[in-house]
């Protein structure tokens, strides 16, 4: 890998580091919970020290996903509103997902795909939050069907979410020179230019 | 009991008055469920509260505290004039046609005899009319107008249905169905049990509440039946052994009447206690007196009591006056008590006005305390915070603490309320230096006689020659003492009828007290226990459950007294000529030659029925008393009287008579009478009880006692509590002229208002047990708010029905 | 772009690989599941009677050891006894939580004395207690002792020291006191018969 | 793994079944309300002898005292006076663990062998394997299990397991001073409970009847009610219990489900980049923009 120095910022180093405290968090808590959602998962217990531990940490990280996702969230919020524009990339989705992305619309730093995707997982962390809470019974005591109802939603959330995240990783992982803006902050023009089009022009004037 | 606690379940009624079994005994309760539910027994319950047991009974009547012998008097009433009786029992086996004295007489609710300045009876004309031999005129055709059928019929006459329900509360329909039920054991073949316990007691008539209940007994023909009887449930583990052994004042072991300072000599004293037979050919039992209590003298003082000097007579010290709880709180707080020994008893918290009992404690010069734990009375002078607000400096009682050994830390026997004597065996030692009972008491009087024998001092001979030949003096073993209970021959003692045939060997433990002398060859230290340890060992440590009659009688399983008898008066389960009333329950038979069948009988074993000897042989008539002759201090027919602390303006049953208002005969000192509230100050009527999660005031040291009731409660009806504003859960301050008690209020729909005389009546429950010890709340000791006076006969407290006021905290 | 992926990977590698041989069997096997055992066991059993009301249920008492000299016996359980004919192994709130009575923590250990206008408890040994009580009861039987009444009937009694017995004291225990209290002339005598 | 000394049904977290080959009799424990004192001898005797001691607590202006169940305290009495065809009834109910046929708890319990059903019907709690979740309150009919506060375990009546090991009856049962609690086999107490209903009957009480609740798969304590078609006047007793939809849903066919689309999604992936190839930038864009630096 060659830095060159004209390659484009995407992401500053708080935002980087925030995403990756999302990002391990979100990881832990998937491992965590897998384990107490299905027996077959329950070994994953012993990277935390055991079933206690991992019943002990995972709703402390669950806040501290919680939280550094609303940091997040608050960054880039303004960046994920939805146009016409995106709308449009949604509906010719298919294209894309078959590799021919030559006559998709010209997107910003995001597409719609990605801003679709930013407001699915903030409404999941959302209601994995609220529901956690529920369940959380070390702290909180709250009437059992409310608390049924939350185990189900927080099963069901993310189950959903760990999908998304999938497909989120996937995505980085398939569109090469994805992951780097990630490591590094910058992509280079070029994957600027094919992926994200309106962005490439507005960050280099062109 | 008359009975005993598995013979419950032969009833067909049981009849729940006076007590609260589920509450108190659960599992002596347990025989009332097995009734229920293999013989189909009905279930009923007379009180003022819906209690644990209404809640598993098949009826429930309420009925006023206080009122009890206005409900019974109503049933006796009811079972005479519907005729529900049953006759051929009555008859047989009752002094129902025994004529009375012409100048007996009752007139406006008070007996012939009464002198109102003593408080007390002449009891001279209560007796019967007697023939030139001596025994009591009968009237078998019930028709003399002074035969006590009659009499009793008149007195019973006033208590009709619509004054049971005026004076009782209890609505005249419910009152009806309760008499239905009982009226229907009056069939040969039906019983009825009654069980009772301190809702009976604990009234200034409680004597006279347990009479009603064996007259209707008596009138239905289920005393001696299995599954009839009267029980007494009765309290503390070995209450029963301790009462025989009278550890009270006015008895001797066994019940033998105490000398008083009327017993100038030894033969005035036995001859006031050898009855003579009222009615020809009858055992009258207690004519053996003599041989009971010389028996005695000898286990006493061995070679001490000889004939030369009357059996050692002098050595028994004389009662010169009362000395039941109340007279000697009383004593003590006039300052004429010294010293002053608190062995496993509480008085702090069990005996009335606790104020008084404080301030009688902190007049003595010693108080010992004998006790497993560390009791309330133990720190009478310890503030413990608005618990007992006491100053210490102020109180120059000196207080000695000894430690003794809990039941699981000793070896012994007790004596259930079916008179059942069960041998139990040590499983480990006393925390610390705690000692035995035995030991301590030894050790206290091992001082003394060394004592006395070195300084000499008042009258020591008593207690240089009291017996004393225990292996290890200071620790007499629980064998050795039972057997010297138990007694036996000091010389061979033979049979009367046949000189030559010798019954017990000289140094022989005796089987039976039919074997006691009066000439000084036989020692025995209780004559009921005779034949707890016998020839064959101990008896009470027997452990055969078998039940061959499938009555419950287990023969073999420990040892009843009196001659391992389980059902007293058993001949009267049968008829005259010795046919069981109902052959289905057989107790007892008459097999031809002598009595048999599934106990030992209460008759001499070869009385042919035509001899016509009657089943209450400790009766000098022979039979079953509905009049108790001169026996009552307060009247030989029961008759209703308010409580100290009534509601009512006046007995509803003699409105014109103040003398009548309450128990004329009962005992009030001077500044108790003066204590009483008025019902203008204090409305509400109080009744003090027990919970079946503790035991007086021991569990309250007991963690998972505490934990199942924790703290102090008062229950009061939903409709006071509006009133009042109370509700459930608020801390509330219940007031009597005595003083006042704070505790939770318990709000239920188990405690309803009575219509008593056109006037609403509230019942507050006030449970005992909680005090300023324990591993319980703190709280107070409820009987700050209990009067202090007592049944005429007893002395027992009034705690079941007084006057308070309520309010919020 | 190859390294970044592999850099990625190695982020999830421990977790993965972790995981994975956990869930090849590697895991300690969490799934013992044994019934607590029976703790009487080898316990001593003694026959007993309940020291509460009078139905006086029977009572097996279960304590540690087996009674060898060195062993202090501790009582760890009491249950009914099935034998006995009245209870047959039931037991009320009562009966059922005495192990905690015997175990109380206001059990008393050794003799104590208040002295007069104290305001504490103050640890006294068996013999002092003994000679300061009989002490007191010399004395005052000595100096209140009625040999006669007013009339000159031999009464023989001493009034002014009482005695309240306990209803929950053995048979003999019992009788070995009226034996005593009676022997010294002692008629102030009463028990918790009824309250 | 040690031979139990009961065999072993089902175990939580468990997808593979236990050894089945041994048939045990089947327990049952058979509270009949209609002789129930509410002495609490129960509640006593099981704190006894499982050594377990609830804290002293306050009166809260009713009996029940201790006031719910908890780690410390298994089962508890429940009283309610209600007033039934103008009749006042005090109403006792012994509430504790009811040892279902098909537990919640054992259910919804995420750790594998925390919670066992014993083939004689016990379901019991294996505190050295749980883990403290609670997912076991959630999964419960009866609002039975509690976790401890001080060691976060879960804590419920073991049906003396220990006891009936060594064939003796739960110290509830053996204490019970009115034969309340009866204990034996599930055939035998049914046949015990038909006598007592019949009685009941006979005594006025036509609606008696046991309480067994089909939705939980019938249970191992059992009652026998004097209004068998009201059980909610019994302290809330729950007229028709059952595991909530929502935990069949979440512990029934979300479980594999959600486990399946997972693996789908994964696997779907990894076949998309097999099959449709890296999206990488083209040639063309890499010139575009090589040429736009050169202009």
């Amino acid at each position: 890998m060659i830095r060159d120095p004209k390659d484009l910022q995407r992401y500053n180093a708080s935002e980087r580091a925030n995403h990756w405290v999302v990002g391990m968090s979100f990881i832990l808590l998937a491992l965590s919970g897998l384990a107490f959602f299905h027996p077959a998962f329950y070994p994953l217990t012993q990277l935390f020290g055991g079933g206690v531990w991992a019943r002990i940490l995972h709703p402390f990280i669950g806040v501290l996903m919680a939280v550094s996702f609303a940091s997040l969230f608050l960054r880039f919020k303004a960046l994920n509103a939805m146009t016409p524009t995106d709308w449009e990339w949604v509906k010719r989705v298919k294209e894309m997902v078959d590799g021919d992305d030559h006559n998709m619309p010209e997107q910003g730093k995001y597409n719609g795909g990605q801003k679709l995707l930013f407001w699915a997982l903030a409404v999941c962390v959302l209601l994995l939050a609220v529901s956690g809470i529920l369940m959380w019974r070390a702290y909180f005591d709250f009437g059992v069907g409310l608390v049924r109802f939350g185990t189900v939603v927080h099963a069901a959330v993310a189950a959903f979410m760990i999908a998304l995240i999938l497909v989120h990783t996937y995505a980085a992982i398939w569109t090469k020179g994805t992951i780097r803006a990630m490591w590094y902050g910058t992509v280079t023009r070029a994957w600027a230019k094919q992926h994200h089009r309106a962005w490439y022009r507005q960050m280099t004037g062109k | 009991m008359t009975n005993h606690w598995v013979d419950i379940k032969n009833a067909d009624l049981v009849l729940v008055m006076g007590g609260n079994p589920a509450e108190a005994h659960p599992v002596g309760f347990k025989w009332v469920i097995e009734a229920k539910k293999n013989r189909k027994a009905k279930l009923v319950v007379v009180d003022p509260r819906f209690n644990r047991t209404a809640s598993v009974a098949d009826f429930y009547a309420p009925l006023r505290s206080g009122s009890d012998i206005a409900f019974l008097g109503g049933v006796i009433n009811y079972l005479l004039s519907n005729d529900k009786i049953h006759h051929d029992y009555v008859k047989a086996y009752t002094n129902a046609g025994f004529l009375i004295d012409d100048g007996f007489k009752f007139e406006d609710g008070i007996f012939s005899g009464y002198n109102e300045e003593k408080r007390s009876y002449d009891r001279s004309t209560w007796k019967y009319q007697l023939d030139k031999d001596g025994f009591a005129k009968v009237d078998d055709t019930w028709q003399d107008p002074r035969c006590v059928y009659q009499l009793m019929k008149a007195h019973y006459a006033r208590y009709t249905p619509d004054m049971v329900a005026k004076v009782c509360g209890t609505p005249k329909d419910a009152f009806l169905k309760v008499c239905e039920y009982i009226a229907e054991t009056a069939a040969p073949n039906k019983t009825m049990t009654n069980l009772y316990a301190l809702g009976w007691t604990e009234h200034s008539v409680g004597s006279q509440n347990i009479r009603c209940m064996a007259i209707i007994q008596l009138l239905l023909g289920n005393m001696g039946m299995a599954g009839g009887g009267i029980n007494a449930l009765r309290g503390h583990a070995n209450v029963q052994g301790i009462t025989d052994f009278c550890l009270y004042a006015q008895n001797l072991p066994g019940y033998l009447s105490a000398p008083t300072d009327a017993d100038v000599n030894r033969q005035a004293y036995l001859d006031k206690r050898t009855p003579k037979p009222l009615r020809p050919g009858q055992m009258n039992f207690p004519q053996n007196f003599p041989k009971w209590h010389t028996s005695l003298m000898k286990a006493w003082y061995g070679d001490a009591a000889n004939k030369d000097n009357d059996f050692a007579y002098e050595y028994l010290p004389k009662l010169g006056g009362a000395s039941d709880v109340l007279a000697t709180f009383e004593a003590m707080y006039h300052g004429k008590m010294n010293g002053f020994f608190c062995q496993g008893f509480n008085p702090l918290g069990s005996v009335a006005n606790k104020r008084k009992v404080s301030d009688g404690l902190s007049r003595l010069k010693y108080l010992v305390v004998i006790d497993p734990l560390a009791t309330d009375t133990s720190e009478f002078w310890k503030p413990h915070g608005e618990f007992n607000e006491v100053d210490p400096a102020k109180i120059q009682t000196e207080v000695f603490r000894l430690p003794s050994t809990l039941f699981a830390e000793q070896t012994g026997s007790f004596t259930n309320s079916g008179r059942v004597i069960q041998w139990h065996w040590k499983a480990a030692d006393g925390p610390g230096e705690a000692k035995d009972d035995t030991e301590i008491m030894a050790a206290l009087f091992l001082k003394l006689k060394e004592m006395y024998a070195k300084d000499g001092g008042a009258f020591p001979e008593p207690l240089q020659k009291l017996t004393w030949a225990y292996r290890q003096p200071a620790k007499p073993a629980p064998e050795e003492l039972l057997m010297e209970i138990n007694g036996k021959a000091l010389a061979d003692v033979t049979d009367p009828k046949d000189p030559t045939k010798v019954l017990a060997k000289a140094g022989d433990q005796l089987g039976t007290f039919a074997h006691l002398r009066d000439d000084g060859t036989t020692s025995c230290g209780n004559w009921i226990y005779c034949g707890s340890w016998s020839q064959a060992g101990n008896n009470t440590a027997k452990r055969d459950p078998a039940d061959p009659s499938g009555l419950g009688q287990t023969p073999n399983w420990g040892y009843a007294w009196p001659v391992n008898r389980r059902i007293l008066y058993n001949r009267a389960s049968c008829d005259l000529s010795g046919k069981p009333w109902d052959p289905k329950r057989t107790v007892l038979k008459w097999t031809g030659e002598k009595w048999g069948g599934n106990d030992v009988p209460d008759m001499r074993p070869d009385a042919k029925p035509e001899e016509n000897v009657m089943p209450f042989i400790m009766n000098p008539e022979g039979v079953g008393r509905l009049f108790s002759r001169e026996l009552m201090a307060d009247g030989p027919m029961p008759e209703h009287y308010e409580p100290f602390e009534t509601p009512l303006d006046a007995n509803p049953m003699h409105p014109k008579n103040p003398k009548a208002t309450s128990n004329p005969a009962a005992r009030v000192y001077k500044g108790d009478m003066e204590a009483f509230g008025k019902a203008k100050d204090f409305p509400y009527v109080a009744t003090t009880y027990r919970l079946t999660e503790h035991f007086h005031y021991w569990t309250k040291h007991s963690k998972l006692n505490a934990i199942v009731q924790p703290e102090q409660f008062v229950e009061i009806g939903e409709e006071l509590a509006k009133e009042k504003g109370i509700a459930a859960g608020d801390r509330v301050k219940v007031r009597s002229n005595r003083g006042f008690i704070k505790a939770v209020a318990v709000v239920t729909k188990r405690i309803k208002a009575f219509d008593v005389d056109g006037k609403k009546v509230h019942t507050v429950g006030i449970p005992i047990h909680y005090g300023f010890k324990g591993v319980t709340k703190p709280g107070f000791i409820t009987n700050t708010l209990t009067p202090a006076v007592g049944d005429a006969n007893t002395q027992t407290p009034e705690y079941k029905a007084f006057l308070v006021n309520i309010e919020k905290a | 772009m190859n390294v970044t992926r592999r850099q990625f990977f190695r982020v999830c590698a421990a977790g993965l690989g972790g995981s994975s041989i956990a869930m090849m069997g590697f895991s300690p096997t969490a799934a013992l599941a044994e019934v607590r055992t029976f703790k009487l066991a080898r316990a001593t059993e003694t026959r007993n009677t309940c020291p509460y009301c009078s139905v006086s249920c029977g009572l097996l008492i279960y304590s540690t050891g087996d009674k060898s000299k060195n062993s202090q016996a501790e009582i760890i359980h009491i249950e009914g006894d099935p034998d006995n004919p009245v209870n047959r192994g039931s037991l009320c709130p009562k009966g059922a939580g005495l192990r905690d009575m015997v175990q109380s923590p206001n059990r008393l250990k050794w003799p104590e004395v208040r002295e007069a206008g104290s305001t504490e408890w103050k640890k006294i040994s068996w013999n002092e207690a003994i000679d300061r009580i009989t002490k007191h009861m010399k004395a005052d039987r000595d100096a209140n002792f009625m040999t006669q009444n007013k009339d000159g009937v031999t009464v023989n009694r001493w009034p002014t020291t009482g005695f309240l017995a306990s209803s929950a004291a053995c048979n003999e225990a019992g009788y070995l006191s009226v034996k005593v209290l009676r022997s010294l002339g002692m008629t102030t005598l009463d028990t918790q018969a009824r309250i | 793994m040690a031979l139990q000394s009961l065999d072993i049904k089902q175990r939580s977290a468990t997808t593979t079944p236990t050894p089945q080959a041994r048939q045990t009799v089947e327990i049952a424990k058979l509270i009949d309300v209609s002789s129930c004192i509410g002495c609490k001898a129960c509640t006593v005797a099981c704190m006894e002898w499982n050594d377990i001691r609830e804290e002293v607590g306050t009166c809260s202006g009713v009996y029940d005292n201790p006031v719910n169940l908890s780690e410390n305290a298994w089962t508890t009495m429940r009283f309610s006076e209600v007033e039934q065809n103008g009749k006042l009834e005090w109403l006792i109910r012994k509430d504790g663990c009811m040892h279902c046929s098909d537990p919640g708890c054992l259910k919804s319990c995420p750790a594998p062998g925390a919670i066992v059903q014993y083939a004689n019907g016990i379901v019991d709690f294996h505190q050295e394997n749980c883990i403290g979740c609670g997912y076991c309150v959630t999964g419960c009919p009866f609002n039975v299990p509690r976790i401890s506060k001080t060691d976060s375990k879960a804590y419920k009546c073991t049906f003396c397991s220990d006891r009936i090991a060594v064939n003796q009856a739960p110290a509830c049962a053996k204490a019970c001073p009115t034969g309340a609690i009866q204990f034996g086999s599930k055939a035998d107490m049914k046949d015990y409970a038909a006598k007592r209903i019949a009685d009941l009957n006979e005594r006025g009480f036509d609606k008696a009847g046991l309480y067994d609740p089909e939705g939980v798969g019938g249970t191992h304590v059992m009652y026998v009610l004097h209004h068998a078609d009201k059980p909610s006047l019994y302290a809330g007793l729950p007229e028709n219990p059952g595991i909530s939809p929502l935990v069949s849903l979440w512990k029934g066919a979300a479980k594999p489900l959600a486990t399946a689309a997972l693996g789908l999604v994964a696997l779907g992936s990894l076949f998309h980049y097999v099959m449709k190839g890296p999206n990488e930038v083209s040639k063309e864009t890499e010139k575009e923009v090589e040429e736009e630096d050169k202009a």
